[in-house]
């Protein structure tokens, strides 16, 4: 029933926390709104300090009128030369459905949460695996691993082709994609592995970042450890601030203690084998 | 003359007593709805207190996800109040409240009438006032609670009052058979307020699993689609008792906090409504003042007296 | 194929026992929610049972209006139960609930708990069986009602066990301190089912003029926004009895009595849904036909199951 | 506070019982929905049965999506040759608003409801008195008389030129209207006293209805009186049912035993001086 799907003998483990940019809450103008197909819609907003400031893998918190909880949603690409942010949703209940039919011209929203992606100076060829909607948790790692000459590999995954995410990102940020599809029968773990061994050979990237399945949180644990690369995974739980203090979005935990919050600690953790369970 | 109105509008202040502190302003947050963070999104000078996350003299880890959801009726919430005792919100939460620079209130709860005392003995005086949540409808799945009894409840509250000189108010609980009696006893205790109310006990079944949605399986509803019930209940507690009575439930806006008043609220406590709208809290209060200004006075009572006038 | 189909629907029944009563489906109205005039808009032989506006024993005006309207919340009412006597309903409404062809369940309604059996001592064994009102919030506006106090509706039931020999439903409220005591007294007393509930106290304020939306102030809230608060009094009464449980509160679909049943209900009622839909009673009835037959089952229990099973 | 408007000093009795035609629960095609300014909105719903049974003066209740209780609607006019109904709205509140925005191409309704004006066959000469969307409680009268071959003459009445409803449904039903607004300092009762009174002359109409203002209201009972012509009324008040069991529509009442239902013995009232309170 959760969303939070912690892999079961993976763990995860909150990254150091670093300097993150002051969050806003912002009005912020919808500068395009469009269906992708396969549910899914891009949403383009107006928020010059949200897209100047937002470090790879932070989101934002967009209120949907007529909903009392706001959405969290990944910062799929930023564009701080004309201000905006560009986020990829996919219609899953109530208020995406509400949001796709809305002709609101400006949306509220808060951002950017959460603690971003790692990455150190040194790391410029990174794997990103991403199904679904996960592959927005990570173009902004795309982008920066560009912005510094680096090379980023990404395996695009969907149930459909209709229902793949990123392709044109790739493209203009000089991705290497590699799509799969279950239509295609190429999204299984085993292709998926294969395809990326074959591509990286040896020499492994220096480091993978994975979201929005847990086979594929399983395949890149197994790839960070053939290849000592260390591996974030970026994940989901339900929110109502974002900001660290409704203790809405914990993880799990056994214990007197309070487990981590996706929000505040995440949502990217550090995925590593769990050494008890082996 | 738009320097005028600014001026007015600064000057004015909503002012309500509860016991011994004074707020400047009527508008608070709602416990466990509230924190520091929220100063990071701009000021927060003109609501009247903060209000902190309940307290509990013993760690706990709150309940498993899902945590919160939201449906047709609102949110649905079942944190289960994870806190790290006494000690540590004094070392970690307290200082950051304190920054905020309005009175802090601070939220404690307890599972039996002597516990909040014990709370409250290791809190001292750090708080400006403090709100006993006898009313947590997340922690036990059947038991009737503190709140539901008129007994413990005045039992709770006078062994609170020898262990604190600070004002207390009481947070009841919404689902009692009389409310009243539930509020005469927080009287009777000593209490200088009472806080009506907490959220609304819900049982929310996903429909599509059939399946509760919420870890816990029991929660609390919250946001604008309580108001009709809370308001009944603060209008039950003010025929009741002579203390000061604070609105809680469902307020999104100064509209809101008016229909709380003419019930016979003196303050709101503002929760839901801060998650959709980071900025409600001190957009409601800085409302108030302004509407206040508009009608000439500084009671907010006043204000609805006149509309009710004008509609007549 | 779809002959056989067809076949097998109308075949099925989904029987639930009240007492000595047999129900052939689970889906009845809510009291005061329908009326005989509804047998106009189409065939509800396909329903359990009529349930009937609660009787009282003196006849009585209601409350002065508006008596109903409608906000965020759902549906406020405080028509006040206006009714023209045991006499009044024997003669002119009786027959016309007859006319149904289904099995006639009365609402009978007292301010004293010997007050039931004086109403069904004058009923007779005119209906298949009684359900007992211990829960009206309308009528007073303060007092405990004798809902709120288990002792009361336990002497209630007892009393009204004598007075006649059809099996007795007790319809429960929602606002009181423990829903299990209240269910277990209902038991002791001789209840052969309970039901969960009735609608919520509200006090809704109208924010164009300030004043309440209700002439009578305080009214009860229904409609679907309320399923979640009721959902959990259905599961916690589950728990604390044996007799079967009606669940009762914002239902307007076969999804949503799935729902209850999710949560320990066998049979529910079906209030304002029919006011937005005068033929939600029969589609409901119908629908939970059918899914049993999808899911091969004449129980609804393992309907529920299988849905759960298939969403894991 | 409440809706229903019965004039201070009249009082209204229930007209007797006539036959009545059954209603229906339809799921009605929409055939046309416009807005005509001033708020107000015409919505044409394809109904056959109602727009070939319903009486003059009868309402039909219309659910609106994602509300809980229907909103009554008189039915304006009747077209049973194309099988449609004509309501006219004004957008009041949540409900009327939601509708107006509404792209639905079909809506719920139960119909028709009510008793009816009573129109003897004797009567063809009669007065209709109606302000803003008062009128549409009407204008299926004026159908009547219009197909008996009489002559109804109406008032029009509103705040603004703007909102003026019935002007073409007069024209093409031969009523002779006068259309008075607040704008044009036309509307007040002792104008429109004058004005009908020199129109009339000593010969009056042989009845008088009126709907939609309590001013006008009191006017068609002192007409009534100089002309000895019934009046008649059509009144207001929040419904859930239509049908006359749920009770929510009771008009005030003194005493034990419970008012008039507005749905089941009206909505269109006998209207008369209050005899104890002269
Ligand atoms: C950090 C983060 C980033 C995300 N980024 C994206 C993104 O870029 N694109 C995208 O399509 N989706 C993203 N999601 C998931 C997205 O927030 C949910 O799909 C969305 O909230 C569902 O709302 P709903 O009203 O349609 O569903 P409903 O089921 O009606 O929602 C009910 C409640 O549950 C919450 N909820 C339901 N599913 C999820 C979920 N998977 N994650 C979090 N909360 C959930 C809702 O926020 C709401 O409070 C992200 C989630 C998180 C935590
Ligand atoms: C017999 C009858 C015929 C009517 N015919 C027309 C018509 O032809 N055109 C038209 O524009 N209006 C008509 N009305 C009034 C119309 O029903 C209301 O304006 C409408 O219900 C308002 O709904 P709302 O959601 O916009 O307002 P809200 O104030 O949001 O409604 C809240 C609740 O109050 C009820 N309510 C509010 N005002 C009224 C009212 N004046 N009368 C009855 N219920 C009310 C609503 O139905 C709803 O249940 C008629 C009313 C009756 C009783
Ligand atoms: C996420 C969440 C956490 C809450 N935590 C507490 C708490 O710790 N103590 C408490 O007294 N009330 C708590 N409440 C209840 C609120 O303080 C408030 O009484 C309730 O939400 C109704 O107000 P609202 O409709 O404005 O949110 C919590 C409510 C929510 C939604
Ligand atoms: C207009 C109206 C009248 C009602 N009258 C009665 C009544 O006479 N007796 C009773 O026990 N409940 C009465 N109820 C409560 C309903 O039977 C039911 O318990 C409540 O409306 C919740 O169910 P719902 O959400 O499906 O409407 C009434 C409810 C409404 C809306
Ligand atoms: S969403 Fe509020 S603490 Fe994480
Ligand atoms: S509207 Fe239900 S009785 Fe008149």
């Amino acid at each position: 029933m959760s969303v939070i799907e912690v892999p079961a003998r993976e763990v995860v483990r909150p990254l150091p926390a670093g300097p993150q940019p002051d969050p806003v809450a912002d009005i912020a103008r919808v500068v395009r709104h469009e269906p992708l197909g396969a549910g899914n819609h891009r949403l383009v907003l107006h928020s010059a300090r949200i897209a100047a400031t937002a470090l790879p893998g932070q989101f934002v918190m967009v209120t949907i009128p007529g909903f009392v909880l706001p959405r969290p949603m990944a910062i799929h690409r930023r564009r701080p030369h004309d201000g905006t942010i560009e986020l990829i949703y996919k219609v899953a209940g109530a208020g995406t459905e509400s949001l796709a039919l809305s002709a609101a011209t400006s949306l509220e929203l808060v951002g950017p949460l959460g603690r971003p992606f790692q990455l150190s100076s040194a790391q410029k060829n990174v794997l990103l695996l991403g199904r679904g909607i996960g592959v927005c948790a990570f173009m902004t790692v795309a982008e920066d691993i560009a912005a510094r000459g680096g090379q980023a590999t990404a395996v695009l995954s969907a149930r459909s082709s209709a229902g793949l995410i990123g392709i044109d990102d790739a493209v203009e940020l000089g991705v290497t994609a590699f799509t799969v599809t279950d239509e295609a029968a190429s999204s299984d773990t085993a292709s998926v592995g294969r395809t990326v061994i074959d591509h990286f050979g040896a020499d492994g990237p220096d480091g993978i970042m994975v979201c929005g399945s847990q086979r594929l949180a399983r395949l890149a644990v197994e790839l960070g450890r053939r290849w000592s690369a260390p591996v974030q995974v970026s994940l989901e739980a339900h929110m109502a601030c974002g900001l660290g203090y409704c203790h809405g979005c914990a993880l799990p935990c056994d214990g007197d203690s309070e487990g981590l919050l996706v929000c505040a600690d995440g949502p990217v953790f550090a995925l590593e084998r769990d050494g008890r369970s082996q | 003359m738009s320097t005028t109105v600014r001026a007015v509008t600064t000057a004015t202040r909503l002012p309500v007593q509860i016991g011994s502190l004074r707020l400047e302003n009527p508008v608070m947050p709602a416990s466990g709805c509230f924190g520091p963070e929220l100063a990071r999104l701009g000021s927060l000078a003109g609501i009247g207190a903060t209000v902190t996350k309940t307290v509990f003299l013993d760690e706990r880890g709150g309940n498993s996800p899902n945590r919160i959801t939201e449906g047709p009726s609102g949110m649905f919430n079942s944190v289960g109040i994870p806190s790290t005792g006494p000690r540590g919100y004094l070392e970690t939460l307290h200082p950051r409240y304190r920054e905020i620079g309005v009175p802090v209130i601070t939220s404690v709860g307890a599972h039996t009438t002597a516990g909040y005392a014990h709370v409250l003995e290791m809190l001292g005086d750090a708080a400006d006032a403090y709100e006993l949540n006898v009313s947590c409808p997340n922690l036990d799945k059947h038991g009737v609670e503190i709140g539901a009894d008129p007994v413990a409840i005045e039992e709770a509250v006078a062994l609170a009052c020898v262990a604190t000189d600070r004002p207390l108010i009481v947070k009841l609980s919404p689902l009692v058979s009389s409310i009243g009696d539930c509020a005469r006893a927080a009287q009777n205790g000593g209490a200088a307020a009472v806080c009506v109310s907490n959220s609304v006990p819900v049982l929310p079944v996903d429909p599509r699993s059939m399946n509760p949605a919420l870890g816990n399986m029991i929660g609390g509803l919250s946001g604008p689609r309580i108001r009709p019930i809370i308001l009944r209940l603060v209008w039950l507690v003010s025929q009741a008792i002579q203390i000061p009575v604070i609105g809680c439930g469902g307020i999104e806006s100064a509209s809101d906090a008016l229909e709380y008043i003419s019930v016979g609220a003196s303050a709101v406590q503002v929760g839901t409504a801060g998650f959709s709208h980071p900025r409600a809290l001190a957009r409601i209060a800085a409302d108030l003042v302004r509407l206040a200004d508009e009608h000439g006075t500084t009671s907010l009572r006043e204000v609805v007296a006149q509309l009710q006038r004008s509609t007549k």
